[in-house]
């Protein structure tokens, strides 16, 4: 974990509620699958974000307008700064598999990005999935990584279902995969398939492991998703009843 | 000369800056951030006699000026604290510091404080009788003054070390409480524990923490926090380690002038991990701006008596 | 067909939305703002049978997240308000109002209950039993359950208006004052009032307010606040009005949600005096977002039973 | 009163601790006696200022740096938009008077600026109090309106002492007064002498009339300084003993 003071250089909506930000400064060590912790004035605990992308000295992030936080986070200016809590939690393990397949469920495109730029040489699969055509986005971009599938629960964009229902009719060729989405999704897929890992969403305190607010159950005991996920193992998480 | 040095329960402290059991973990883990060191003294989380998971998820809300929480005294239960988080502790930070243990009944709190005993990197122990997140336990001991005195005595009766009785603010009086803890045998009071508040998700229509309601913390309690530190702190003989809501060096001034002995902070730690850094760096300059020399000069006089 | 209409005691409402007692002064004042016939009810300044001109100064203190305030019921009397403040509101307020009635002894909520009788302009009358700032009164009153039931009885007896019971936060358990009113006879509930909160001058290192402690209020409390109206709107048939640090339209559907029937709003009048007026502005659009017809639809069944 | 926005044009600091903000849109109606009202982000209550100078569409205000609040002010860069109730109070009686005496203390000399600006041509002396030289400001501009006095506590500029002892000291010629600063000031004054009129300050909760917070004694009952006063005639008010 570092403490640094982040500088917006762009905030550019997407889509309808879907933006991305990019801060520059000491962005160093931050691996496909952590994430950042922002404060944003005015609201009492950090937001965190899976990092989309970064280098030594940028970090971007996408995001959508759920709440007042992020609605706020649509009004940074380039040039604002913000304090930030960056390199948190663990990565994806980037030496699994010879034909890895990335699967993303909404908001959970995010982290696949920097995965997908880092797999490329692998050739890898790519699901998206997203609820309908207004919310499909970087299609171009991911398209450059590997092959791209697009669903839509609606229909509207690409093939209709979810991720994972497209999972099942369709014979992908992979031999791990990666895969980060709304509880339901990951609780799906691993009673599908338990060969790769996962990336977890809680309501943080911290995220950085004081509070244990994010604590779940996995079959080697108590986890915390901010220390030592966000990544697990998909045969590891012990999803709820 | 040590111009923050403070004095606590016949303890010589760096400076009265302890962080609130709960929101430092077992302290090991804040060394990958600062040297540790620093610190006046520790507050480790709450410990169990058995490990427990604690509550489902979520147990975090978050408040206009605070957040809730509901862990539910998560912990991997006293043996193993002492067998290996002390352990860990130990590598990084060179003093003994505070146990906190909770419990269910009479019987969790005295065996669980007897195994502490013979443990040397623990000098105090705090007892948590006022936790609102564990079913029939925790707070119900905290909100009668008879359970209170009992608890305290038959804790103390069993136990080696300095007791500090940490108060529930969710009561009518908390004087009584105070007055209770001290009867009993207590060595010492620290307040306030978190209010009790529940936020609802307008999405669900249902509350967003899991057991419904949970303990509110943060900037939003503060004045509560000082009402009763102020309240209590002229009713008792012991001295009273305050808390709730302090973010930053002037309230740790306003709180040791309201009538504690020491201050911890609690969800400061979790907003910026920081904070107490920050607020022990920055306690030398606030005592310039009010023309204090040293902090022990405003600590009351009855504490410590 | 309005949207925002909300019924309360058999009152059909504009809306739900009433000031609170106290931040609103007698109202008509505020009618110089903005036209306050838009509002659904209101809740008048503290009244005493005698005039009362409160505590010293200062009476104000600010909060990390709101503000302490120990007015300590200055009004100029029943009478007055009768004759004066009443005619005043008439003038601009087409609808009957709510009083809201302090007192030292049991005698006093009586007497002056009794004077509002027959004023056509009031509609309701809320009982604070649960004021912090008046030496030997108000709050002791709201924190022991008997005397709440028995005051609430002999106000009963001799009101012939509905009768809105306000209630303390400061108490271990709320269900239980909430019941005492209920069996009183009360109609209704209304709560939080606000928490006993404190700050201390740094300077003089003394409190700010001049009698030392008083009620804190503000965005600080609604997490109290709305666990409370949780807890009470589940406890008893009555309807529960609900108060504590809403300041704008998703939190009075958040309160909704916890239980109350209709809300009001405090300290944010005095941070921004159009605040109701935005309310109740937002509120449509706020309903929209959650795809809610009426707001109606939000009442708990047991409500209004 | 009036809820506006306004634009902050100037904010230039005068001493080691006071400052001057000129503020800029819809700001007819100010009298010279009247004050603000400011909402602050992070400040759960708005901060009073006297108006030390106003037109309409601009008003001048002089504040000194005691708390948070008044800190964060020094930052508000010109452009910042700020939430202003305008027009709050009761200003001075002009027509008071053919030879005025203008007395101040401390922060106490703003709402006299104004004030002095309009009496110019009746002549006015006009006593400043300060603690010390490094805390003396504004006096090539008030000299404008009328004839200076300075006293600083220490001596150190000026003639040592505070205004009262200055008053009682000199033999000014005037026939009414007006008076703004420290309580203590006030009272010691208004002990001397009542045939003036003088502007009070206390903690408000609302500065509009609604919380009774500031409600002070007087001859005719009680008052609230926001609303009846701040400006209360010098033999009305009963000071507290």
């Amino acid at each position: 974990m570092k403490n640094v003071f982040l500088v917006v250089e762009q905030n550019i909506q997407l889509t309808h509620d879907f933006y991305k930000l990019v801060l520059r400064g000491d962005c160093a060590g931050n691996m496909a699958g952590m994430f950042v912790n922002i404060k944003l004035d005015g609201f009492s605990l950090r937001r965190p974000f899976g990092i989309a992308d970064s280098d030594d000295h940028t970090i971007t992030l996408l995001y959508k307008v759920v709440g007042g936080a992020t609605k706020y986070m649509t009004s940074l200016m380039a040039g604002a700064i913000i304090d930030v809590l960056t390199c948190l939690g663990n990565g994806f393990d980037l030496n699994q598999g010879r034909k890895p397949l990335l699967i993303g469920g909404g908001t959970g495109i995010a982290p696949l990005y920097k995965l997908a730029k880092q797999l490329n040489e692998k050739k890898p699969d790519i699901i998206l999935g997203f609820r309908s055509a207004r919310d499909v986005c970087l299609t171009d971009e991911f398209s450059q990584f590997g092959k791209l599938h697009i669903t839509t629960d609606d229909g509207s964009l690409g093939i209709k279902g979810t991720v994972v229902s497209y999972l099942i009719s369709k014979k992908l060729d992979y031999d791990y995969y990666y895969a980060c989405g709304p509880i339901v999704m990951l609780q799906a897929l691993t009673k599908l398939t338990q060969n790769g890992e996962v990336s977890l969403e809680a309501r943080f305190g911290c995220g950085f492991g004081a509070c244990m607010g994010c604590s779940i159950k996995t079959v080697t005991g108590y986890k915390r998703v901010c220390k030592e996920g966000p990544v697990f193992s998909a045969g590891e998480v012990i999803f709820s009843e | 000369m040590n111009r923050l040095e403070a004095e606590l329960l016949g303890r010589k402290l760096k400076n009265p800056i302890i962080p609130a059991s709960g929101t430092f973990g077992f302290g090991y883990e804040f060394s990958e951030y600062y040297d540790i060191n620093i610190l006046g003294s520790i507050a480790l989380k709450g410990t169990t006699l058995m490990p427990r998971y604690g509550n489902p998820l979520p147990r975090i809300a978050e408040c206009p000026a605070g957040m809730i929480n509901a862990i539910g005294l998560q912990n991997p239960g006293a043996e193993q604290v002492i067998s290996t988080e002390l352990t860990k502790l130990k590598k990084v930070y060179n003093e003994p510091v505070i146990i906190n243990i909770g419990g269910h009944s009479f019987n969790d709190y005295i065996e669980t404080s007897k195994m502490f005993n013979d443990v040397d990197s623990i000098w105090a122990v705090e007892l948590n009788i006022s936790c609102p997140n564990v079913t029939g336990g925790g707070m119900a001991f905290g909100t009668d003054p008879k359970t209170i005195k009992k608890l305290t005595e038959c804790v103390k009766k069993v136990l080696k070390k300095p007791l500090i009785v940490k108060l529930s603010p969710n009561v009518t009086c908390i004087q009584d409480m105070a007055i209770a803890a001290e009867e009993g045998g207590a060595d010492c009071i620290s307040l306030i524990n978190t209010l009790v508040g529940m936020r609802i998700d307008l999405k669900t229509r249902k509350p967003i923490i899991s057991v419904k309601s949970g303990g509110y913390s943060g900037p939003g309690v503060f004045p509560v926090a000082i009402r009763m530190i102020y309240e209590t702190s002229r009713c008792v003989k012991i001295p009273v380690i305050g808390m709730g809501g302090i973010t930053n060096a002037r309230e740790v001034l306003e709180a040791m002038y309201a009538g504690a002995s020491a201050v911890m902070i609690g969800t400061q730690n979790l907003v910026d991990p920081f904070a107490c850094k920050k607020i022990i760096e920055d306690l030398p300059m606030v005592l310039d701006e009010f023309s204090i020399e040293n902090i022990s000069s405003v600590i009351r006089r009855n504490a410590n008596a």
